[in-house]
């Protein structure tokens, strides 16, 4: 029962998420503006992280941690990098 | 035992990062953890940023508690609009609320609570007249959002911070 | 997949109550991208998913773990505060950035800068836009 | 999945080579990254797909090969990955330098006749 | 073996007498003569020492082994022949050392003159003994290479050059041939060995290859004795200083050319193709170089002419492929070399001592000169085939010859009627030589007042003259030994009867001599008014310059032919080289798949899963939107790109890949970081309106799409064909079972980095380094695009609303925007720190490791400059990333080079639990260490990248100067 | 304990890092200091690697292999260097072009740039270790190692030239490397290893099935080392760059056509030989042709080129063809001679890199072009008749003399080694045991011809225009630190062509044992570990 329960619950919440990515690819891919992709690629960011997290529930491993850990630590650079390039036309000055 | 404590709080917090990272509270890991979090101190020294002071220890609870409550009813708040309203967004708008927090700590921390409760942004802060630029998702009534800004948060903060 | 199969029902079912509720928030938040009209409005929307979706999917791992290895995993917590600590920098940053591009093509829809009105328009804006994006429909 | 990631690679392949031969330096370098994860999904795919499977020893004595996934294909992509950022770095540096005193961003450091 | 010693010397002496010449001061004018007359002397005398060895058909022979897997010995033979040859090249040799003592002016830097003489005849002496034929080669081409340095020895007058020029690559072309005809009798033969070879005529003969063979050597010889039609090269090596024309012309490099022939006259003559071949180019060149030496103006021309005539008629001889003409054609080189050695030093005196050698200048030398002159008169008659002279005697064997009988045919036939219209000629031009210049009117205005040369001068000429007389007169008491010698060396028991009497009675030769003797004489009477008005070049065919022809030829060939061909097959752009590239590689993974079948496999794949197709479409739109969208909209196409990227590092996540996924991320991180840094300096690109298609672009487009899918088909296919196969037996099956009980880890994947495979990630990390010091060095002089030189358009603009509100200072829209972020990714900056040091420890057990851990530390670096500017963190923080690089590799090799002391072999690892207390058993590996140079080098190559291309912007003073002009930027740094 | 000596064959490979490393740590300055190191690094080099040849050369017939199990892990798991007579070769040569190089730069190209030193070390690191291992992955390393560090020496020094052609350097072998990647990876996929000789091993028990997906591998990996190695149509970028490159790093990179050559040369011969199945052979039609056009190319080149530096690039063209032609054959002799022409060549073409920087300076820029404009339409100023011979001054002369021997090198005319190179691949394709000569060898004798004409006719064309038809009289600056690695490298050749006996005897040697796959399979394997500790359970 739990092991039905577990197994579907997540793959049923997989397929949210990865919903989820393609409403932020939809951005990413169509724009219009800079900013409205960097927000996708942001959102995507999150999502992906998340998705890590219930593929470790799945697996039932905590191998899989780090890499979420990794994406919320350090993920938003990338972001911040692209944002600050809009904004001052130089990521560092 | 200041050059070797910095930030006795930031210390103690990379030190529980340490532990959680490890998922152990070993008497190895405390060890090396602390020696990690100190020397990771001396690395944020480097960089001379300013020191917090926290006075009041309780506020952060309160503050944590009240944030917290207010980031789920503004998911469910937000998340209806999303779905529900035919054209949602139309009532979003940006806003001006002037803040008397000066504590760059503060701020930041104000900047986090914001950003982070849907349905609100922060977008600049002019540090010359104190004022702050928002944007609103659902900006009906512009005083119900200084009210909770002001009075909820800013106010904590300055108890905390100033 | 290796679930274990003398999980509790009830751990079950929490779990799978957090980690669907949590991505549906997080659909939720998401499709606020491809529904709301403008990007200021779009920006409210990913923080869904990194406040709530987040939170309550990693409850969901951390309920999981903690069961399956009978001792309190809550390493969960560090993702929580460095999404908490993150997105707002994103955020914030990307907002700004997009309100001084919209107040330098002289966008009717956001609030002018102090000064923004006596400083000459520049001719050339849009071709500014030209290099990264195409123009605002 | 196999399918998938089959096509998956394919697709990054297409899209790298489509760039790579594109005249502007900035395709070239936008290419090359997007040949380096098609790569870099082709040697990790060479060692076939396990999923829940990390090549990692939870208890030390089951050293039982068909557990794990094939570890050294990841081993490969890994020491691939960096030598291919180290590689972009370079490229991004010699396109700058080739754009400074060339002006031109083309590949031939002029515009075409 | 000691008998053979001498030979070795003749050889090798010349060539160190050059040297040391070479070596000499410039002025060391009598010390290069001394010097070089002593060498050739000794040479001479000892060839001609070597003459007992040789008498009674002996054969003296040395080898010193050389090359035994290719056959080749370096060997020495001396035979009759040989000898009379090598008295030849040695004597004359000798001679004009003499002579050019003389004729080379006292500021003529000599020694380098006599330093090519000497080599050239140590080449020549090559050629002569060469045991043999790839030795023989050898040497052959060596005379070329002299002959060039020699012709061209006034380099500095462009006849000189071109002559140089062109004698070398006729006779170069002919020797290449040469090698190859040479490289097929071997083939035929079996062997090299000139005894061997000479011993298998028949084989030859009657092999497959004996035509192509034959064509070959022939192309060598006759190139180099100058026949038709490869004549053309000769009167231009006239630019050479006369001494050199003496020497090259009458006994040596033309020589070589008929020393072959004769050589391999015994094992290929002898066949129609032989005769047909050589009959004909020796009898165009005998007629046309006779016909062209009437009419020029030219003394050295003239004789140049000649020598191409009478180097015709012994082709012509050897040709005929009857013993006796051969005994001619060997009698005629020596005939030949001596009136025409001492013909040229005559000119050459006269040219010396009048200041030009223009026949229509010269007139009435003989009472200026009288001794000379009647020097000149002796040779000039010998030439001319004048009875009492050496030139008779063998004219009349030539005469004999030509009215034999050979192989039935008109070219047979026409023959005796041929010679005589070319003795005729050779009597006319004769005639003219002696007549034009020496008597008539004395001439006028010449630059120089002439008069007899010094008596040494004269001296070689006078001894070359008196051996033509003695020949001439009392051949059975001179030259027969040795021409016997010299015949049976090489026929053999074919050597026929002949005799070298003067009178031989009234015969047809006789009858034919005479004809010759009036008709030239009366052809050169009739011609002198035509002569007298002139003009350049001969009648006729003056428009026939073979000169032109080949510079035309050459040019067109070697340079316009070859500038379009290269054009056609080659490119210099870089996007049809990529293109080739890409199409090679699919062609050629596609065709063995062809070839050899390509068949899925039976592998039960793992079950699909909705999610991942859901991740792979957002990763293909991406992908595709990033190749759409890269050409104008950079920064979209970066965004892109990146979401590519998380979705590949997804799929290592699921697909059992931590390791992969968190280093994936990382990089896909600094990546986007280092490309906005250099994004900064790339100026933007507008969607212009001129940007509608052409046809060729869009068959580019359309060619490029195809190859993309071709390419992506391609790959699509190869990874499901072998995602579909089972795993074969690999190697990782012992990485899994050992990773713990001897490489010390759980972790597999890192155990591999670090110890099963650690020199790979060795190798990793040493990339790394370079091409961090390469970035640093090139950004060092980096000059930005003048478009991008000033601070972005951004930041002026704000800078400009700053300044222009009362209320702000300029920097306070910066202030704004990044302080309160800013603090918030200054708490970040220990705990990603800490983060860093986490995954540097675990690697080993867990996924991490170092290079995720320098990667790691080098964002919280990177993120700090982000925040808060260049400056602000270097005021803070002092980062030397080079050393951490040098650090790094160190640390890394050392704890390779550790295990030496143990015993064991570079990177061997140790490792043992250490039971430290409070803590328990904790794993110390060697592998630590190794891990924590990776993570030095990572750190330190990764921030110098992104600081070095950060400090760009700080620079800006230091940019703004305008570029230099690029070529000579380096020099101007360095001198 | 195993002495020191067992470590030789690491030696080319850690010394040079360590080297490079330790400069790293010195400033920029003291480069008089950093030139020592680099001095006594590439000596010690040149003396290891001649030891190591010779102890290759005095082991018994039949197992001339030495191996070093890198981390002590036996083949085919752990990663193993494998010496044989080949690889020595190749070693030696490395460390004479280094040391050349190295010392020609001391007189002012290691001042054009910084961190010139390090680089130039870790360049002789990946050519030593690309030589040197026995591991396919592991070769992709140490190509990226020589590969980057050829990017910075390419790069090295300044100019638009320079960096235009770096740039497509690095754009094509980049796009070659993932080619090298997809190679390897897919060969592992196939036959699930990466040791050479276990790779090699696995082919004939291959199923059937799989053979179309291993000759692919081969395929790939073999487009991206003949684009290294400079196959026709994949060379084009090689002229531009070694002519746009210092005339130091062209001399070293006159090695680098060479290693794919090399890698070529080791897996073809160790993957296709005759007991490979149905693979046997595969490719080498491949090989002949597309080394015969590239002879082509080549000459077509070497005929074109209106400068120096680029007609010695072409003439690396040339010397690839025919190397690749001549592995094409698969005929032992002709391998044999190739091999020493590859020496030969590869120390020519390094010679006359060095030279054509010193000869330039010599010449104005348009001499070039008037030098075919004089000859085509003829007409040459002929007012300088005077007939006094020119002093020449030493240094133009020894300029001069070098000049000729280069160009009777690259030619392959005597008395250089080239001649004996050339006659030795010439005459081991006529030697056919009484079969007919094949049409391929007639066609690749002829071209190897023509190709030597073609040569010394450009090479006679620029050296009269360089050295007689100079119009100023100046002697240029040229240091005898510059001259003398050209004449050393030269007399290398000259040496090669008194010793050709020993030498010849070397390389027929090295080709057996290289077509004696079984030998370097058996000898990786199971083979003779140099730095084997005392038990298995050391560990
Ligand atoms: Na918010
Ligand atoms: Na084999």
């Amino acid at each position: 029962m739990s092991e039905f329960l577990l197994t579907w619950s997540l793959v049923l919440a997989q397929i949210l998420l990865g919903l989820a990515m393609c409403c932020a690819t939809f951005r990413l891919v169509t724009g219009p503006r800079a900013q409205d992709r960097i927000l996708g690629l942001d959102t995507l960011y999150v999502n992906a992280m998340l998705m890590v997290v219930t593929f470790g529930i799945r697996s039932g491993s905590s191998l899989y941690f780090e890499a979420a850990l990794v994406i919320s630590l350090l993920g938003f650079v990338a972001t911040v990098a692209l944002a600050k390039f809009l904004m001052r036309g130089e990521v560092i000055e | 035992m200041s050059w070797l404590l910095p930030y006795p709080l930031l210390t103690a917090a990379l030190l529980a990062l340490w532990l959680l990272l490890n998922q152990s509270v070993s008497p190895g890991q405390i060890i090396l953890g602390s020696v990690l979090a100190i020397l990771a101190a001396w690395m944020m020294a480097a960089l001379r940023p300013q020191k917090p002071r926290i006075r009041r220890p309780v506020a952060v609870f309160r503050l944590a508690g009240i944030v917290l409550v207010d980031i789920v009813r503004s998911n469910l708040a937000v998340g209806t609009i999303i779905l529900s309203a035919r054209k949602p967004g139309l009532n979003a708008g940006f806003m001006t609320i002037p803040l008397d927090m000066k504590s760059p700590q503060g701020l930041a921390v104000l900047s986090i609570i914001i950003t982070s409760t849907p349905g609100t942004i922060w977008l600049n802060y002019d540090a010359a007249k104190g004022t702050l630029l928002l944007h609103v998702l659902d900006l009906v009534d512009e005083t119900v959002w200084i009210r909770t800004i002001k009075g909820r948060y800013e106010r904590l903060l300055m108890e905390i911070f100033e | 997949m290796t679930l274990a199969h003398d999980f509790p029902v009830w751990a079950a079912i929490l779990v799978a109550f957090f980690v669907l509720g949590g991505s549906a928030i997080t659909l939720v938040g998401s499709l606020g991208l491809l529904r709301l009209g403008t990007f200021y409005a779009r920006t409210h929307a990913p923080t869904l998913g990194a406040t709530m979706g987040m939170g309550t999917i990693l409850c969901g791992s951390a309920l999981y773990f903690s069961v399956l290895e009978t001792r309190p995993v809550v390493h969960e917590v560090l993702i929580a505060v460095f999404i908490t600590l993150t997105t707002p920098v994103t955020l914030m940053l990307l907002a700004r950035a997009a309100l001084y591009r919209d107040r330098a093509e002289g966008s009717p829809d956001v609030p002018a800068a102090e000064r923004m009105e006596e400083a000459p328009q520049r001719p050339e804006s849009a071709e500014n836009r030209s290099e990264h994006e195409e123009p605002a429909r | 999945m196999e399918l998938i990631l089959a096509l998956a690679i394919g697709v990054l392949t297409g899209s790298g080579v489509w760039l790579l031969l594109r005249p502007r330096t900035f395709q070239v370098i936008i290419g090359l990254s997007l040949l380096s994860y098609a790569v870099n999904l082709f040697i990790f795919g060479m060692g076939r797909l396990r999923v829940g499977a990390a090549p990692v020893l939870e208890n030390p004595d089951a050293v039982d090969p068909s557990l794990y996934a094939d570890p050294l294909p990841q081993a490969l992509v890994l020491t691939a990955i960096v030598i291919s950022f180290a590689m972009t770095a370079l490229f991004l540096v010699v396109m700058l330098a080739s754009r400074g005193l060339s002006g031109t961003d083309h590949v031939d450091g002029r515009e075409e006749s | 073996m000691s008998s053979g010693m001498p030979l070795l010397a003749i050889v090798i002496l010349p060539f160190i007498g050059s040297l040391i010449a070479a070596m000499l001061r410039q002025n060391a004018r009598n010390g290069a003569v001394f010097l070089a007359g002593g060498i050739a002397l000794s040479c001479t005398i000892l060839t001609a020492l070597q003459y007992p060895a040789v008498r009674n058909r002996g054969v003296l022979r040395i080898g010193v082994e050389w090359i035994p897997t290719l056959g080749l010995d370096f060997s020495m033979r001396l035979d009759g022949f040989t000898w009379l040859f090598a008295v030849l090249v040695t004597g004359i040799g000798c001679l004009v050392v003499l002579y050019a003592r003389y004729y080379m002016s006292p500021a003529d830097p000599v020694p380098r003159f006599f330093a090519f003489l000497l080599a050239f005849m140590g080449a020549m002496m090559g050629i002569v003994l060469s045991g043999n034929l790839i030795q023989l080669v050898f040497f052959w081409e060596l005379t070329s290479l002299f002959s060039f340095l020699l012709i061209g020895y006034w380099h500095h007058n462009a006849s000189a050059r071109d002559g140089a020029r062109m004698a070398l690559t006729v006779t170069a072309t002919g020797g290449l041939c040469l090698l190859v005809g040479v490289l097929l009798i071997g083939h035929i033969v079996g062997s090299y060995d000139l005894d061997q070879v000479l011993s298998s005529g028949d084989q030859i003969r009657n092999s497959p290859l004996y035509l192509p063979t034959l064509i070959l050597v022939l192309l060598g010889a006759l190139t180099k004795s100058a026949q038709f039609p490869f004549h053309f090269w000769l009167p231009h090596a006239m630019a050479a200083p006369t001494p050199v024309s003496a020497y090259l012309h009458s006994a040596t490099m033309v020589k070589a050319g008929i020393f072959l022939l004769i050589l391999l006259w015994p094992v290929l003559s002898g066949t129609e193709a032989w005769f047909y071949i050589v009959v004909s180019a020796g009898l165009c060149t005998l007629l046309l170089g006779a016909y062209a030496a009437i009419f020029q103006q030219d003394l050295k021309g003239l004789l140049a002419y000649s020598t191409i005539s009478h180097l015709g008629l012994i082709t012509l001889l050897l040709g005929l492929s009857s013993p006796l003409a051969a005994v001619a054609a060997i009698f005629h080189t020596m005939n030949h070399a001596t009136f025409k050695a001492s013909l040229f030093m005559a000119a050459g005196i006269i040219d010396h001592e009048t200041g030009t050698r223009d026949i229509r200048r010269l007139s009435g030398l003989f009472r200026f000169m009288p001794i000379t002159a009647t020097l000149a008169m002796v040779a000039a008659a010998a030439m001319a085939g004048v009875p009492l002279l050496n030139g008779f005697l063998s004219k009349e064997m030539f005469f004999a010859e030509a009215a034999a009988f050979h192989i039935d045919s008109l070219l047979d036939h026409s023959l005796p009627y041929f010679a005589m219209l070319a003795s005729a000629f050779s009597v006319a031009y004769s005639l003219r030589f002696i007549h034009g210049v020496f008597f008539g009117p004395p001439a006028t205005n010449l630059p120089r007042t002439p008069h007899e040369p010094p008596h040494w001068m004269r001296f070689p000429i006078e001894l070359l003259v008196a051996v033509c007389l003695l020949v001439g007169i009392v051949p059975a008491m001179t030259i027969k030994p040795f021409l016997s010698t010299a015949v049976y060396a090489v026929l053999g028991p074919n050597t026929p009867y002949y005799s070298l009497a003067i009178w031989h009675g009234f015969n047809e030769p006789l009858l034919m001599s005479v004809i010759a003797l009036v008709s030239g004489i009366v052809l050169y009477l009739l011609l002198q008014g035509y002569l007298a008005k002139g003009v350049e070049g001969p009648p006729l065919v003056r428009r026939l310059k073979g000169q032109r022809i080949f510079e035309r030829i050459l040019v067109e060939v070697s340079w316009r032919w070859a500038r379009s061909l290269e054009r056609l097959f080659g490119t210099y752009r870089l996007q049809p080289q990529l293109r080739l590239l890409v199409a090679f590689a699919v062609v050629a993974a596609l065709w063995p798949l062809y070839r050899f079948g390509l068949a899925m496999g039976s592998h039960q794949g793992t079950a699909l899963d909705p999610a991942f197709l859901l991740l792979w479409i957002v990763g293909g739109l991406c992908a595709i939107g990033a190749a759409y969208q890269a050409k104008f909209h950079r920064l979209a196409a970066m965004v892109l790109l990146g979401g590519a990227g998380l979705i590949t590092c997804i799929t290592f996540v699921w697909f059992s890949a931590p390791d992969l996924a968190i280093t994936q991320l990382l990089v896909e991180i600094v990546t986007t970081v280092l490309i906005l840094l250099g994004l900064r300096w790339l100026p933007k690109r507008f969607e212009g309106e001129g940007d509608a298609l052409s046809l060729g672009s869009r068959v580019r487009r359309g060619r490029d799409l195809m190859l993309a899918v071709a390419a992506g088909s391609g790959m699509t296919l190869i990874a499901y064909a072998v995602l579909t196969r089972p795993l074969p037996d690999t190697i990782s099956r012992f990485f899994v079972e050992k990773a713990y009980s001897e490489g010390g880890g759980r972790n597999i994947v890192n155990v591999i980095l670090v110890d099963f495979r650690g020199f790979d990630t060795f190798g990793e990390i040493v990339v790394l380094a370079i091409v961090a010091v390469t970035v640093f060095s090139l950004l060092r002089r980096f000059r930005p695009a003048p478009e991008s030189v000033e601070a972005p358009e951004q930041q002026r603009e704000q800078n400009a609303h700053d300044s222009a509100s009362p209320d702000r200072a300029v920097g306070d829209t910066l202030s704004d925007y990044i302080t309160i972020p800013g603090i918030i990714m200054q708490w970040l900056f220990p705990a990603i720190g800490l983060v860093a040091i986490y995954l540097f420890l675990r690697g080993h057990d867990l996924p991490g490791g170092g290079f995720a851990g320098g990667v790691t530390m080098s964002i919280a670096l990177i993120l700090q400059y982000m925040a808060g500017g260049t400056r602000w963190v270097e005021a803070r923080l002092r980062v030397l990333p080079i050393r951490w690089m040098g650090l790094g590799m160190l640390c890394a090799a050392a704890t390779g080079m550790g295990s030496w002391l143990f015993g064991y072999p570079f990177l061997t690892s140790f490792f043992q639990y250490l039971t430290v207390p409070g803590i328990g058993k904790v794993p110390a590996a060697s592998a630590l260490l190794f891990d924590l140079g990776i993570f030095a080098v990572v750190v330190g190559a990764t921030v110098l990248i992104l600081i070095a291309l950060a400090h760009q912007s700080v620079r800006a003073p230091r940019i703004a100067r305008p570029p230099l002009p690029a070529a000579t930027d380096m020099m101007k740094e360095d001198v | 304990m195993p002495s020191l000596l067992d470590h030789l064959i690491i030696i080319p490979i850690v010394l040079p890092l360590m080297a490079g490393a330790a400069m790293l740590l010195m400033a920029e300055r003291s480069r008089r200091l950093k030139a020592g190191i680099g001095i006594a690094s590439v000596v010690c080099l040149l003396v290891v690697s001649i030891l190591l040849l010779l102890q290759v050369d005095t082991m018994p017939a039949g197992s001339s292999v030495r191996t070093y199990r890198l981390g002590d892990w036996p083949a085919p798991f752990g990663i193993v260097l494998v010496l044989d007579r080949l690889s020595a070769l190749m070693l030696v040569l490395a460390s004479v072009l280094g040391l050349a190089s190295l010392l020609y730069s001391l007189a002012r190209w290691h001042r054009a740039g910084p961190r010139f030193h390090t680089i130039f070390q870790l360049q002789l690191m990946g050519l030593n270790g690309a030589f040197l291992t026995g591991d396919l992955f592991n070769l992709f390393v140490f190509f990226e190692i020589l590969l980057a560090a050829s990017y910075a020496l390419v790069l090295h020094g300044d100019g638009s030239a320079r960096v235009k052609a770096g740039l497509a350097y690095i754009a094509i072998n980049l796009t070659a490397s993932l080619l090298f990647l997809i190679g390897v990876s897919l060969a592992y996929g196939v036959t699930g290893t990466l040791n050479m000789a276990d790779l090699a091993s696995r082919i004939p028990t291959l199923s059937p099935d799989d053979a179309g997906l291993l000759a692919a591998a081969a395929a790939i990996l073999g487009t991206a080392f003949l684009m290294k190695a400079g196959m026709w149509p994949l060379n084009f970028w090689l002229p531009t760059t070694y002519a746009a490159a210092s005339a130091p790093a062209a001399a070293l990179f006159a090695i680098m056509s060479k290693v794919g050559i090399y890698v070529v040369l080791r897996l073809w011969l160790l993957m296709f030989d005759t007991d490979a199945g149905p693979l046997a052979g595969f490719g080498a039609n491949g090989l002949l042709i597309g080394g015969m056009l590239t002879i082509a190319f080549g000459t077509v080149g070497v005929l074109a080129s209106q400068s120096l530096p680029r007609l010695a690039g072409c003439s690396v063209l040339v010397s690839s063809g025919t190397l690749i032609a001549a592995i094409g054959t698969g005929n032992g002799a002709v391998i044999g001679s190739a091999l020493f022409y590859l020496v030969s060549s590869t120390l020519g073409i390094a010679a006359f890199f060095l030279l054509v920087e010193l000869v330039q300076r010599l010449r104005d820029p348009g001499a070039d072009v008037l030098s075919v404009t004089m000859e085509a339409y003829g007409e040459t100023d002929d007012d300088l008749e005077a007939e006094v011979g020119v002093a020449i001054p030493a240094t133009v002369a020894i300029l001069g003399g070098s000049f000729v021997a280069c160009a009777l090198l690259l030619a392959g005319l005597p008395p250089l080694s080239g001649f004996l190179a050339k006659f030795g691949m010439m005459a081991a394709m006529l030697k056919t045991d009484g079969n007919g000569v094949s049409a391929s060898s007639w066609t690749l004798i002829a071209l190897l011809t023509i190709s030597g004409l073609a040569t010394l006719i450009a090479m006679t064309r620029s050296g009269i225009t360089s050295f007689w038809a100079r119009m100023d009289d100046s002697v240029p600056r040229v240091r005898v630190i510059e001259m003398a690695p050209v004449l050393g490298l030269l007399l290398l050749c000259l040496g090669l062509t008194v010793a050709g006996g020993p030498a010849m005897r070397y390389m027929e040697a090295t080709t057996q044992s290289l077509r004696a796959s079984q030998e370097y399979v058996g000898g990786v394997l199971s083979g003779h570990p140099s730095g084997t500790g005392p038990g298995e359970n050391a560990r």
